[in-house]
């Protein structure tokens, strides 16, 4: 099933755009699986990606950590920790 | 009486102030977050995720009411390309009794800073970078979770 | 930079908050205490000390400057005749960084509560009756002198 | 020596007006002392300072308890607990 991926601030710009759509094989259980799966799209995906210290993620909008599961997920951002206000 | 905006135009605060003044209010606090000039920088840009946003600001407006005993809240945020001494950020609030003003206002302004997906860019002349988030602010922010009800000062 | 004002016209908060802004300042807290229109009160009229009272905002307003990092603060307290919606007093704080800004802001009021000489008579129609003093207000001025530093919150 | 005496809120209603120049004998130490002989001036004075513990002091302009001495004091003023902000 298709996923709509938001990226922002450095995440988006070193991927290279804001968002996508992806279809991940089967068995990919969390965010952690979906972005070692990504990693392989591209330089810029695997740049993007390689701190995972440094993401931070939301699932159909709800903020949860990298290991929070993707089951059903139609919207998934990748983002670093957030710095409003 | 909660209002949430997220908005590339700037924030006039007088407006603010003047829409959460209101009957049985005796007090309204409010907090102006803006983009220092001190520092070297010449633009900031606040970048958000758009709907993500408002929901999680308007969760903290909510939590705010259910927490104190207040009569309005006003959260506005701008986004996009800021120069120094532009707002940021407007906090109000409105209250019957100053202690839930003044706390409230803390209080949402300190977990908007780890709770809402902004992300800052600044530039200095040609120079660009995303801004780190602040041990700091977690710390502010982790205060009132760790204590509940008004614990001012 | 610290302005006093007592004075018998009404106090344009957004002409308070538009003063104090300025570089450097990347927050700014402001507080106003408004004439409730919820208990019955028609007028709420303010004596003063004239004199030892702007001497004691100056001093509270000193205190904070010297607790806290802070760029600008301004008092501005009204007295006379009051209708409510009517703003008693509005107190601003400028600083670099929020936590200074909002605790000063607090302090300032909680404070001025207690230390500076105000009389409020409240008018109910026709009944006149001057409002007593309170000790939840000395608590929270009290508070600020058990707890040196920010305590906030 | 003459001291100028203030009186606000309800002691200033009391007492009739809100400043008076008053010359008190030798020997008053206090500003307690002080009121004790002013609340002979009048019904009102005795109205208004019956009470002690419902009134502060300001000797020229200092805030300081009725026990605050007034030797060379020139400007007196007795008031309520404040009730600004």
């Amino acid at each position: 099933m298709a996923i709509e991926m938001l990226y922002f601030a450095w995440v988006r710009e070193q991927v290279g755009h804001g968002h996508e759509s992806v279809s991940p094989p089967a068995g990919l259980a969390t965010v952690a699986d979906l972005i070692d799966w990504l990693s392989s799209k591209s330089p810029g995906h695997a740049a993007a990606f390689a701190d995972r210290s440094r993401l931070r993620a939301a699932i159909d909008q709800r903020f949860g950590p990298l290991d929070s599961p993707i089951a059903g997920a139609r919207e998934i951002a990748i983002f670093p920790p957030v710095t409003g206000g | 009486m909660i209002t949430i905006r997220v908005q590339g135009d700037a924030i006039d605060s007088a407006a603010v102030l003047a829409a959460i003044e209101q009957p049985g209010a005796g007090a309204v606090a409010s907090f102006a977050g803006l983009v220092r000039g001190d520092d070297g920088v010449t633009v900031l840009e606040l970048e958000h995720y758009p709907g993500a946003t408002e929901a999680a600001l308007d969760k903290l407006a909510i939590e705010a009411t259910e927490r104190w005993s207040l009569l309005a809240v006003q959260i506005i945020h701008r986004v996009g390309r800021m120069v120094p001494g532009d707002r940021v950020v407007v906090v109000a609030t409105a209250a019957p009794h100053r202690g839930a003003a003044l706390d409230a206002c803390a209080f949402l302004i300190d977990r908007l800073k780890t709770d809402a997906p902004f992300w800052k860019r600044e530039e200095r002349g040609s120079d660009a970078r995303w801004v780190e988030a602040r041990g700091s602010d977690h710390a502010a922010a982790d205060r009132w979770r760790a204590a509940p009800g008004s614990t001012r000062p």
